[in-house]
Formats: C-alpha cells, structure tokens, sequence
C-alpha cells in the first residue's frame, strides 16, 4: 500500500493515499524500521529445521536478495536463532548474543545449551522493555536429550517453548499450515504426538515459503535452511519468485 | 641498609632509582610454578607445570583461554591472573564487537601495559603480582609475549617463567635458532624438555601436572590437558634430562634457591 | 574516541588522567562528554537534538568487479531545494584499501570523517604496516550509528564502505539507524529505486568474477547519468572512486553527458 | 410519499449516504480500511508509427496480494487504451466511465476521438475529485495528430511525453526508459523496451510483480492487446501434495438438495408497436 | 646529598631542610639505570638514537622499543623507567587528537611538551603520587618551524634543545655531542654521528648486547616521523664501528 | 481495530473440478465478545449462485437485502436466473457508488452456470475493485490465514469430496489462529445437480 512518504525514504514521489480522517502527521525521528523477513522452525526426534527468506526489503524496494536472517550461536552454531523486524536491531541483539555466549563459554569451559541461550535471549530482549528490540526471534536447536526444540518470543521477551513455529511477516500465512501438518490440529486422526521425519519437514517448510511468497510481496528471493543433528550443520538454499 | 625504608609503597623511589614494591612483586612470579612458552615459523606453544595444594586437591588451572586466537599461562598470584585474564577476555570481544576483527596481540599488549602501569604509580595500588606467557596468532604471525607485573612487555623467541625457570631458559637459549625452522611436534617437545629441566629430580612430567596450548595459522588457541598430552609426554619419555637429547649440559645448582636471584631476573628490574 | 571538547572552557589542566588525590577529592573538572540533559538542572528543556538534515548530498553508487570496487558520488550540497555547495567531497580515501562515501547530511559525515581519520592515525603509529580493513571499519560505523541512534541523536547519514579486505572486493551500506549489510552492488536514497534495476539487470547477466573495471565505470557513469535526469537533488558533477589491490584511488570531479533534444519535441502539456 | 420502491433506485453519480455514519464510527476510533491499490508499474512509449504500452499485473491490499493477474490496460476507445495505477477501483471505473463517454463523443462528432480529448475529459473529472479519486493513468492513442502519450495524475494535471512511467515501480522502469529510448524506434524494439521497463518494476519494485502486458496502438485503430505478453513468474512447483484422506474433518450435520436445471432460451421478440 | 636516609625523601610532597625533593631525584636516579638515548636536532630534521640493552637472547628484536610516534609527525624517544614512558607517550597521543579535534591541525612541539610537562609535574604534588621516572625526548620537523627538539625531565620541567642526551652514559654523550656542530650539520651526517657516540659510550664490560635503534623526522621524511631504513642503520653502525677503530687506535700509539 | 474487524468473520469460496465450495464460519461477535454462534456470511441468491459479505455484520445485512431486491427484480425483467458476472457487475456498481461512504463489506462471489460447467469466482474491496483468480477467493479477519492455507492446500480439478474435505480444512486451521472467527463452520458443496451443506466441527473458543 503506498502510504504517506515517511521520513525514512526521503525524496521518493509518494501517491498520496487519502484515508478520511487523516489529521496531521507529525513527522518525529523514528528509530525503528521494518525490514520484514519470515521465519519458521520445525523440530524433530533427533534434528530441527529452520528456515528464513533471504529478501531484506526497505519500504518498496529490496536492499538485499542474498540477506539471510539465520544466526548460529552457542556451542559450534548448534543453536540457531532466526529474527525478522527491524534489521538494525536484530544485527546489534544477534552480536549481543554471540559476545555474551562468548564469555559463557570462556567462564563456563563449555558451550552454552539451547535452554540457557533462550532464558538469555528473553532476559536480553526484556532489559529493553521500554525501547524495545523491534525483532520477531525463534531460537531453535537440540535440547539435553537430542530432541529439536523451538522457543518462539514476542519483542519483548515472552518465551514459550514449542515443537514448531513461524515468525515474521508472512507469520500469518505460514502459521495455520503448520498448525495442521506438524500439529495435526483438526484432523480427525491426526496423532498430534507423532514426530515429523526430516524429509517431510525440509518438504513443508519449502512449500508454506512458496504459498507465502505468492502472497506477500515482503517474501521471497530464496529461502536458507539451516539443518541440525548432533552430529553437525547442514545449510540449504532454494530460490523463490524474484517479484 | 636503605632497603627497608623505601620499600614500604609503590609510590616510593629508592635512592637508586628502584621500586622495590614492583621488585617484590617480580618475585612472586617466581612463586608460581613453570610455565614455557616458544614459536616456530606458524604456531605458537604454551606448556606448563601444574601443582595442587595437597593430595585430594585437583591440579591448578595454569593456562587461560583469551580469545579464538590467543591465550595465556600464568606464574604468580592466581587471582590476579583470572582478573587480568577477564579483563583481557573482554578486550577481545569488545574488539570482535565493534570490528568483527580479533584484536591485534601488539594493541591488546600495549592497553595492557597502560592498565597495570596505573597500579604502579598510585598510593593505594599494588602491582599485579603475576607474571604471564601470551601466546597468540595474527596478521603478523604467531607471537610470544612475557609481561611483568613492572607492567612491562617482551615480545620473545621463546621464554620461561615461574619457579626454576633459568634452566628452562638455559635451554631454550641453547636451541634457539632450531625453533624457527622446526615443527609443531618438535617444538611441543622442546617446550616439554624445557619444561622438565625445571623440576627437581624427584618429580617428572605426568599427564596430571602438564597442560599444553597450542595456536597458530587456521588452528585456533586450543588447551590440552589430562589424556590428551599423553602423545607429547610419551614422545620425550626416554630422552635423558637436563639439556635434552642433543649434548650434555653442564650441570646447575639442582635447585636454585629462590631467594638468590638468578642472574636473568636482577637485570630485568634494570628499569627497561 | 577525540569527542570535541566542552568549546566553552579552556583545556582542563590536563586531560583524563588519573585522580591524583587518593583520600580526598580533587574539585571535578566537568567530564568532557556530560549526559545530554546539562540543561535540566538549570530549568531549560532538556537537550534535544537536531533529527533532520540541513545540507544533504544525494545518492552514493557502489559495484563491485572482478579485481575491485567502483563507487561514484555526485559533488553537490543541497541546502533544502537550493543547490548550495556545488563542489563537495562526499567520497574519502581512508587508506590503501579502504573508501567511504555518504549521502544525507554532510555535516555528519565531516564529524564521522574526522574520527575516522583519527583511527587512521592511530593505526597508522602503532599499526605496525597492519591497517584497518574495510570489514572492520564498515563494522565500527554501524555500531557507532546504531548507538546514536539508540540516544535518539542520530547522525543523519547514509554510507558506504568500499574497499579490498583480504584480496577480494568489499562493499557495505549502512544507514543512521544502523541497517547495514553487505552486497554486489548497492546505492543510497533515490539511488536504491532508480539505479540498482539498472545495476541488477547488468550483473545478473554477468557475474562479478567476470565483469571488467570498463564495464564497472561505464555502469555507474549510467547510474549517474540516470540519477541526474531524474533526482534534482543531484548534479552532473561527480567524483569517481576505484579501489583494487594497486591502491584506492578518488578520481577528481568529471561530468556525465546528457542530451536534452526530445525536449524540442514537447508541446502543451495534453 | 414516494413508495419504497422510489427509494431504491439510484440517483445518478455518487451517494453519500453512509458518509455521516462512517465519520461517527472513526470518531469512535475505529481505523479507516484500505482500498485494494495497484502497487503497479504502467509505461508508455512513442515510436515510429504509433505507441506502446506496458503494465504488470499484481494488485495489493496492503502487503498482501489481492490479485496476481489483473488487467490494468484498459480500454478507453478503438484507437487509444489506458494503463491505471493507484486505486484499483478508481482506475477500472474511472477509465469505463471516460471509455462510455468517449464513445457518446464518437458517436455524436462521427469521428475518431483523439488523445487530448480523452486527456481533457479525464483531468476535468479528476481535478472536481480533488484526487480523491486516486487514479494516476498513462493514456496511449494514435489520432489524426499521430501518436500521444498522456500522462494524467490523480489532482487532475496531465502531461505528454514520448516515453513515460507510473506507478511504485515508475523509479525502475523510468531509469531503464531513460537510458534506451530513441526518436523514431522500430515496433520490435518500442516492444523490448518497454517489456524491459515492466520488467525493472516487476522485479525491484514489491508492489508490482507477476506478469507483463503490452498493448501496441498503430494508425487507424490497429489495436493489439498482447495480454500475458510474458508470464515472467510462475508459482514454484511444491514439493507435496495436501490432499486430505476422506473423513478427515467431522461432519456435525448434513442436507443434501437436488437441483432442478430447467433449460432456457433467450428468445428475440419484435418490438411491440401499434 | 646530606639529608638521605633521615626520612625526608620518602614522599613526592616533603621538602628536605636543604629546600629539595628527594623523590623527584631519585626519579631522575632511575632514568640513568637505562640505556643511553640521545636526540640531535640538525639543520633540516633531528634525529633520534637509543642504546636499547638486550638483557636476554630469547627476546624480539622489537622488545623493549623506546623510539614511539606521537600522531604521525612527532618522534619520541624515552628512557627511564619503559611502562611508566609508555603511559606517557599515551597521554602524548591524547593531547595531539584533541588538539586535532579542536584545532584542525597537528600539534606544535612546543605545546605538546608544556602539555606534557605539566602532566608530569602534577605526579611531584602529591604524597599519594610518584614522579615518572622517565626523561622523553620529543621531535618534529615542519616547512613553518623548522626542527625542533624538547626533552622533558621528571621534576616536570621542559626545554628545548639543540641536542640532549639522558640514560646511562648522559655526560659522557653530552659532552660528544658538545663537539659536534649540530646546527649545520644534515640529518644525514647527524644519524652517523649519533650512532657513532652511542656505540662510543656503549659500557662493553656491564651490558654486553645491544641493538641500536635509529628513527628520524627530517624533511626528506617530509615531517613524518619513521625508523631509518636498514641500509641508512647499516651504514650509521659501519661508521660508528670504524670510528671505535680510529679512536682504540688512537690510545695505543698514546700507550706504546 | 479496523472498522472491516469489528465483528470478525471468514468466508472462501474454491473451485473444484465441475464444482465449487463455500465455507463460513459462523461467529457473530462484537469486538472481543462473542453474541451468536449461528451467523454465517454466505448466503443463497440461487442454488448456483452464492455471496459472502465479511465485514462490519450490519453492512452485511443491509448489502444483502439491497441485493436480493436488485436481483429480484433483474430476474422479474430477465425471466432467467441471474448469472455470477451480472451479479458481480451490479454489485461492484452497489459498493462503487458509495466511493466516498462506502459499506464496509469485501464480498466474495461464487457462480456455476450449471449449462456450460464454467465456474465464476470473485472477490471485491469495499469499494468494488473486482478480482477473478482461477482458484479460490477468501475474505473477512483471517483472509491472511486463509490464503496461506488455500495457496498451499488447493490443487487444480478437485472432486467435491476432495473439495470438500481441503475447504473444511483450510477453513477450519485458518479460524484457529485468529481470534475474532470461528465458532463453528458451515460448508457448501455446489455441484450442477445437487447442493450438499455440511456443518463441521469445529473449536468453541
């Protein structure tokens, strides 16, 4: 939607959308930005997935078509943090995390586990309440026993710890799905215990991207996936409508 | 016959132009046990001999994890070790932080000589009473840097420090110019050697009271302990002490006494 | 960091050191960087900042090709809608292999140039021949925008750094908010809508590793030309930097041909 | 009293009945909803003998898109067709309306309309909305004057150019314009440029996207609408399919109703007159 | 010297009954523990030489360096106590950025000397403080004031200088350089001479090794402040040693 | 919250192979309160001609009998059923009218013409922007959730069980996640000779 020209794209022609009941806008500084990106994060038995768009727009035009969103952190980057929002926040809160996992691991003689990282992350984005970290975060890796484990966050700290999960602009499009296929929810025999095999996960996470891109013009360019088992990384990119 | 009147505080001169406050610290480096550190043409190598307060106690942590690309073994005050190691730490994560770059070894040395160069110059200060091998990789190669607690800095060769460790540096004098040219193994072995020719007789190097670091080009700063020295321990196993395989050294004093300052240490308090 | 001192008082007798007083206190000289609500205490509004720009400069154009980086920015000040000073340098050689150039207000950029330039010297002294790398500096500057604009007293400029890190070409954006990331090609302000189509479509085609410096000047000359046709914040007047691993180099100022012929054929405006 | 049934017709031209409704629900604070918009990228271009015209074909509610393959070349007379951005409503009602008139206007002169009467219409109605009506056009003809390009924006002022762009992907296609347009060009190459043009929207600008359209317009009403000129992005194949097993969701109650088709014929009956 | 020992040389901010500080003395006791260093300042630049004693083998070639640059045009030479010379050419390096910051332009000796004299003068004040127990040597060359040369002692006090000398063999080198006529001499006679007195008041017998380090600020260097490139070292000390032949021949035909 | 989610509703309308679904849910609700839970959104103009109007529930009852009267007396003048285009034409006309006022509704229409099998789908803003895709329209508060299930779920020539079971679904996952719909859903499968309704089940929550 082609809203008023804001301070942050100065001397972009701006059609002017006229909404009734638009009164003055005072044009104050604004610190945030809203650089979109969509995540989604599937865990298994023995692995978790977790994928990003790789497309870093600002206002109509797209910065970046190779940006991914995708920040490995903790012990050899088994845990792996995806943010979308503002991608001014997300750069200093992803270092953030990385210098603080830093000196756990110097203090500690060991790396730190998905659990401490996302206490930490909550303790982080909530030290800002106030001016908060306009980031939408899913922190995904192996817990104690192997299993893939999914935290999902709100800007401001709120954890909840899940088997999956989306973030993002595209939160909307990517969620129900999910809901559905990884959840089981509303089918009739659906087993919501049954764990997901890696092939269908890697299989559903592609697909909800394409639905998403179809739809939202903030996604798309290419997704980056990033794989974890306890016995390493993989990375994946597949390409997406360019539009 | 002036000694004892200004050797009271740091802030003191004696008449001929010495802090002995920052002397007394230089021998708490001594105190602590031995620690050797040398490079050749791509790595650089820490070894050091750890002691535990008695039997049941485990063995003391002598060798500190700084960064990816550097780290450091300490002779002296423990505690002052852990401080200045932490403060070291956050040096290099403030450098990655703001240049995503590790920190260069020549600017973190010099910030801190300035820091503990403070602690020598104020009345309600003591210097730190550690001395430290710092073993690191960077643009410019792999480097050995010895500080002092006189808050001074030596890029070296190759160096020893802690208890007995002239005979550590006898040796590492004596083979000098091979350290350039050998390899990783060998120059974990001329460490181990030197290391050895430190203790007195009675005791030998075991996998218990030895910890080994190693960094250099694309292998980040790596501590070994316990099991894994077991290969390096093995490789010098038979090898004749003092001086090591090569030739016969003309023997030492077994154990220096500490109060005697070795010949090395007098001259290091030359103000330089 | 040198922050400008307090301009009202003279240098204080001397600068940071230690408290030579031990028990008791010395009288506190005013530490230079005083919180920014100085004024609270004597009833003044509380210090606010400026947070718009006065004498802006219109988009930087960056591309990389296979040995280096191109980077152009047209010379012109504008001061609102005048076009004020129309020979400003907005691209600056920071060392062998690093540039930075900026749009938006370029009283900002002369106080980030100023800084910068004291890190330089200060590699340059105790560097030993090891100097800041653009990865580094890029780095730095998006910390230190971010900051500012974390204080909500932001430096209203948009830059990017160019340059050879470890043989192989750099090239980063960062913007006053501290939106930063790294790319092939990149432009700031109506750049980024104007010039980058023409860039994307060109290195789609031919990948970096092929593209020649030839190509990579006649490519950002058209991305001026196209800019100054349709930006009139812009002019014809532009500086031109390349940096390979001879040396970073900033061109002196030339200009772009246009031609207005069509301009005959236009008649009325139905 | 006029019946009911009287108050049902509609009064020709707008009704703004609810309007006092509507301004005492935002009073409540309720936010005004947003009309469907063509991000959109239009071009048109001049060459040797006659105009093309270009358009992509995503409309967007928001950031969502309402439609991935819309019309946005519209037909305004035999010899002229015109290309709509901004609100998607406006343009397709606005260009039908001009496009009845137009040819009211045919009719009664019995002579091929031309671009600046179209261009007057358009911006005389435009300029009474104020811009309200959020119609920013690229008209493109051949008359007896030759070839025009008309540009006409939302508050009503028009401009004619040989080349020009509308639209959130104007920026793109304009620079692409600005570096490849000639005097006199031939048809093939009018038509990659442009192509290229939307092409530069489609794929940097988000509020264009999908496919290009392109329309050329030679003398004496030769009109041809390539619709679909070049499907430049196609839905990635998915990996899976999502075909639920019968029974998967539970069905609470059910009412089945057979439909009776009757066939029927539209018959022509003579006028009745006597 | 009558008053040490009886208590009143024990802190910065206590005269002895004869009107001097004994802490600022002892300070300056401490600069002649280190190797020589002197500074010569030519007609066209001044040159810097440091008798940089190596107490072990095991040691860099670039330990223990006492030759610094001060913000690209000032050279610095320092003896005496090494971290306490280091923390001050730190606060050298401040004072250059900000009077950069605030002024625009590099920093003129003589300012950056009174600067940090004062610094080091304000560490003779208090009880709780000790003098620096260095002396620095500062020098620049520039097209508007030609070479200059500063020295600055511990008490806090700093003049300028045609050629000064501090460490070890102080009055020994002072008195070589006495000889010379600095004034006309270029800076590339003043680095040979220069060497040839360090290694001249080099003590063979106390200090066995050491490294001579060369610096200049000139204006072929044009005012920048660099090492002496290694053909330019190697010359200096083949001429320095050649002159030690000279002179040990010299006193054995006095002998014979 | 925008006025279009004062009452909250969900509708779609999917194309099969020779037939056509339409599915709402059924919660009438004011802001965060939910009043009725029998309220759907697609209503009967004839067997194979259906409108859903999401929206504010007053303008959706008002449009509505606006348009029975049209259609009524189109059908009165015609004498033929009214076809999905024509509908969709004089609805558009109806909303396009109140530009500056409008209803605040975004219909969706479904058509079969049960003689040529063709399938007509729309859907329309509140000021009548027509939109025809090949494969589904969605509308109300979950019209986000709603398109990324149906991008993902609907594949090309469906029969009406397979249509049935994918529109129940989508419909059913997209409520789940938003608030302000759901309540219970009503399905219809238009087929030319039969018209199947179906009420699932469905979260109350």
């Amino acid at each position: 939607m082609l809203g008023l020209s804001s301070p942050l794209m100065p001397a972009k022609p701006a059609l002017p959308d006229y909404s009734a009941g638009a009164g003055p806008v005072e044009h104050r500084f604004n610190p945030y930005s809203n650089n979109h990106g969509s995540v989604v994060a599937i865990g298994g038995s023995d692995y978790v997935v977790i994928a990003s768009d790789t497309r870093l727009p600002s206002g109509y035009s797209i910065m970046s078509r190779t940006q991914s969103k995708l920040f490995p952190l903790g012990e050899g980057g088994r845990s792996v943090l995806g943010s979308s929002g503002c991608w001014a926040d997300i750069l200093t809160l992803t270092r953030l995390l990385e210098t603080r996992a830093k000196m756990y691991w110097h203090e500690h003689a060991k790396p730190m586990s998905t659990g401490a990282l996302a206490q930490m992350l909550a303790t982080i984005l909530y030290s800002k309440r106030f001016f908060p970290y306009y980031t939408h975060n899913i922190l995904a890796g192996l817990d104690e026993n192997g299993e893939g484990v999914v935290y999902s966050y709100d800007p401001v700290g709120c954890v909840e710890k899940f088997k999956f999960g989306a973030a993002g602009t595209a939160c909307s499009l990517l969620q129900p799905m999910l809901d559905n296929q990884v959840g089981k929810m509303n089918l009739a025999h659906g087993n919501p215990e049954a764990q997901m095999d890696m092939e269908e996960a890697l299989n559903l996470i592609h697909d909800l991207f394409v639905s998403a891109t179809e739809r939202e013009i903030n996604t798309g360019d290419s997704i980056h996936f990033k794989i974890v088992t306890k016995n390493g990384i993989e990375e994946r990119t597949i390409g997406l409508r360019k539009d | 016959m002036f000694r004892n009147q200004y050797d009271s505080d740091v802030t003191t001169w004696s008449p001929q132009g010495r802090l002995h406050q920052v002397e007394y610290a230089m021998e708490a480096v001594k105190q602590g046990s031995a620690t050797v550190g040398l490079k050749n043409a791509h790595h650089a190598v820490l070894v050091a001999f750890k002691r535990r307060p008695s039997e049941l106690a485990a063995h003391q942590k002598k060798i500190l994890t700084i960064d990816d690309h550097v780290g450091v073994s300490f002779a002296g005050l423990t505690a002052d070790a852990k401080t200045l190691g932490r403060w070291m730490r956050t040096q290099c994560l403030h450098a990655r932080y703001f240049h995503n770059a590790p920190l260069r070894l020549a600017k973190m040395s010099t910030e801190l000589g300035n820091k503990m160069q403070l602690c020598i110059q104020g009345y309600n200060k003591r210097p730190y009473g550690v001395g430290m091998l710092m073993a690191g990789y960077d643009e410019q190669g792999p480097c050995i840097i010895q500080i002092c607690p006189s808050a001074n800095f030596y890029p070296c060769q190759a160096m020893a420090i802690g208890a007995r460790s002239q005979s550590a540096r006898t040796y590492l004098e004596k083979h000098l110019n091979e350290f350039k040219t050998c390899d990783l193994e060998e120059l974990v072995k001329h460490g181990l050697r030197a290391l050895r020719d430190t203790l007195p007789n009675e005791v030998d190097l075991t996998k218990e009271n030895v910890s080994i670091a190693i960094v250099g080009q694309n292998l980040d700063f790596v501590v070994h302990e316990n099991a894994a020295v077991e290969p390096y321990l093995s490789s010098i196993e038979g090898e004749e002490r003092r001086g090591g395989a090569a030739q016969p050294q003309d023997d030492e004093p077994a154990a220096p006494s500490d109060d005697a300052p070795a010949a090395g240490e007098a001259e290091t308090m030359e103000t330089e | 960091m040198a922050f400008p001192m307090d301009p009202f008082s003279c240098p204080p007798l001397w600068t940071g050191g230690p408290d030579p007083s031990g028990y008791y206190s010395f009288p506190q000289i005013q530490s230079r960087n005083a919180s920014n609500f100085k004024g609270v205490s004597a009833g003044l509004k509380p210090q606010a900042h400026s947070q718009y720009p006065i004498t802006t400069g219109t988009s930087v154009f960056g591309v990389k090709y296979k040995d280096g980086v191109v980077m152009a920015a047209d010379t012109l000040g504008s001061y609102g809608s005048l076009a004020r000073f129309p020979d400003l340098r907005r691209i600056i050689r920071v060392n062998e292999h690093t540039v930075v150039a900026c749009s938006g207000d370029y009283a900002d950029f002369q106080f980030l140039q100023e800084i910068i330039q004291q890190k330089q010297i200060d590699e340059d002294i105790n560097g030993g021949g090891v100097t800041m790398k653009p990865e580094a500096l890029h780095c730095w500057l998006t910390r230190f925008l971010y900051n500012k604009r974390s204080k909500f007293d932001p430096l209203w400029t948009t830059v990017i750094v160019g340059g050879m890190q470890d043989d192989k070409p750099f090239l980063g954006y960062c913007n006053y908010i501290g939106v930063a990331f790294k790319d092939d090609l990149m432009a700031t302000g109506i750049g980024m809508d104007v010039a980058v189509p023409i860039m994307r479509e060109v290195l789609d085609k031919k990948g970096v590793n092929e593209f020649t410096l030839e190509e990579a000047k006649d490519l950002i000359r058209q991305c001026v030309r196209v800019c100054f046709l349709r930006d009139c914040r812009s002019s014809s007047r532009f500086n031109m930097a390349v940096v390979n691993k001879d040396g970073a180099v900033v061109e002196e100022p030339t200009v772009v041909d246009t031609n207005w012929d069509i301009a005959k054929t236009i008649k009325g405006y139905e | 009293m006029a019946s009911t049934f009287m108050a049902d017709l509609p009064a020709s031209g707008f009704s703004f009945e609810n309007c006092k409704r509507n301004a005492f629900l935002f009073e409540k604070g309720a936010k005004p909803p947003t009309t469907v918009k063509t991000g959109t990228t239009i071009v048109g271009v001049v060459f040797k003998d006659g105009v093309v015209l270009g358009a992509d074909t995503r409309a967007t509610g928001g950031n969502m898109v309402s439609d991935k393959n819309c019309q946005k070349i519209h037909k305004m007379a035999p010899n002229m067709l015109c290309c709509g951005a901004g609100t998607a409503a406006d343009c397709d009602k606005t260009t039908t309306m001009m496009a009845s008139q137009l040819e009211l206007h045919r009719l009664n002169t019995g002579r091929q309309v031309r671009v600046c009467t179209a261009t007057r219409l358009l911006k005389q109605m435009l300029f009474r909305y104020q811009g309200y009506i959020g119609a920013y056009l690229v008209l493109g003809g051949v008359d007896s004057q030759g070839p025009h390009i008309s540009t006409i924006q939302a508050h009503g002022s028009t401009v004619n150019t040989p080349y020009s762009a509308m639209g959130s992907g104007m920026l793109g296609a304009m620079s692409v314009l600005e570096m490849r347009w000639r005097p006199d060009m031939e048809e093939e190459e009018a038509k990659k440029l442009v192509r290229d043009a939307i092409a530069a929207g489609i794929f940097n600008d988000l509020g264009s996207g999908s496919n290009v359209d392109l329309a050329v317009i030679k003398a004496n009403d030769q009109v041809e609408y390539l619709r679909g000129y070049e499907l430049a992005n196609k839905k990635g194949e998915r990996k899976q399919r999502y075909d639920y097993p019968k029974g998967s969701s539970v069905v609470l109650s059910e009412v089945k109703r057979p439909v009776i088709v009757e066939s029927t014929q539209v018959r022509q009956v003579a006028m009745d007159t006597s | 010297m009558t008053s040490i020992g009886t208590g009143y040389d024990l802190y910065t901010s206590q005269f002895s009954p004869d009107g001097r500080v004994f802490q600022i003395d002892y300070a300056a006791k401490a600069v002649e523990n280190s190797g020589t260093a002197i500074a010569l300042r030519g007609k066209d630049g001044v040159v810097f030489a440091v008798e940089k004693i190596v107490t072990s083998k095991l040691f860099e070639k670039t330990a223990n360096k006492r030759i610094f640059t001060v913000d690209r045009h000032v050279g610095v030479a320092v003896s005496g106590l090494l971290p306490d010379g280091r923390a001050l050419v730190d606060t050298a390096g401040g004072e250059a950025a900000d009077y950069r910051a605030n002024y625009g332009s590099d920093i003129p000796l003589k300012y950056l000397s009174d600067r940090v004299a004062m610094y080091m003068h304000a560490y003779t004040l208090y009880s709780s403080l000790r003098p620096f127990g260095t002396t620095i040597m500062f020098g620049t060359y520039d097209k508007e004031d030609g070479p200059q040369l500063y020295c600055v002692e511990p008490s806090g006090v700093s003049y300028g200088y045609w050629g000064c000398a501090a460490g070890k063999a102080k009055q020994a080198a002072k008195t070589e350089i006495e000889k010379l006529k600095v004034q006309e001499l270029s800076c590339q006679d003043l680095i040979k001479e220069a060497a040839k007195i360090i290694y001249m008041v080099h003590d063979e017998v106390k200090d066995k090794m050491f490294e001579l380090e060369l610096s200049w600020v000139t204006e072929a260097t044009n005012g920048l402040h660099e090492r002496v490139s290694q053909t330019v070292q190697d010359e200096a000390e083949k001429f320095a040693k050649a002159a030690m032949e000279e002179d040990s021949d010299s006193d054995e035909e006095d002998m014979s | 919250m925008s006025i279009l989610s004062y009452n909250g509703g969900a509708v779609i309308a999917m194309k099969g192979g020779n037939c056509l679904a339409v599915a709402t849910d059924l919660r009438y609700g004011v802001e965060l309160r939910t009043v009725t839970t029998d309220f759907p959104k697609m209503f009967e103009i004839h067997p194979h001609l259906w409108v859903g109007l999401p929206g504010l529930a007053s303008d959706t009852q008002t449009v509505l009998e606006k348009i029975r009267f049209r259609v009524k007396m189109y059908e009165l003048q015609e004498n033929r059923p009214i076809q999905p285009e024509t509908f969709a034409a004089m609805l558009s006309n109806m909303l396009y009218e109140r530009r500056f006022g409008p209803f605040f509704i975004e219909p969706i229409v479904a058509g079969l013409n049960p003689h040529t099998q063709s399938i007509y789908l729309c859907s329309m803003d509140l000021i009548g922007n027509v939109t025809t895709p090949e494969d589904f329209v969605v509308g109300g508060t979950a019209e986000e959730q709603l398109l990324g299930m149906c991008e993902t779920v609907w594949s090309p020539d469906m029969d009406p069980d397979q249509l049935f079971e994918s529109v129940s679904q989508a419909l059913v996952n997209a409520v789940d996640r938003d608030a302000s719909a759901g309540w219970g859903a009503e399905i219809t499968i238009i087929e030319p000779h039969q018209i199947t309704t179906r009420r699932i089940k469905t979260r109350m929550d």
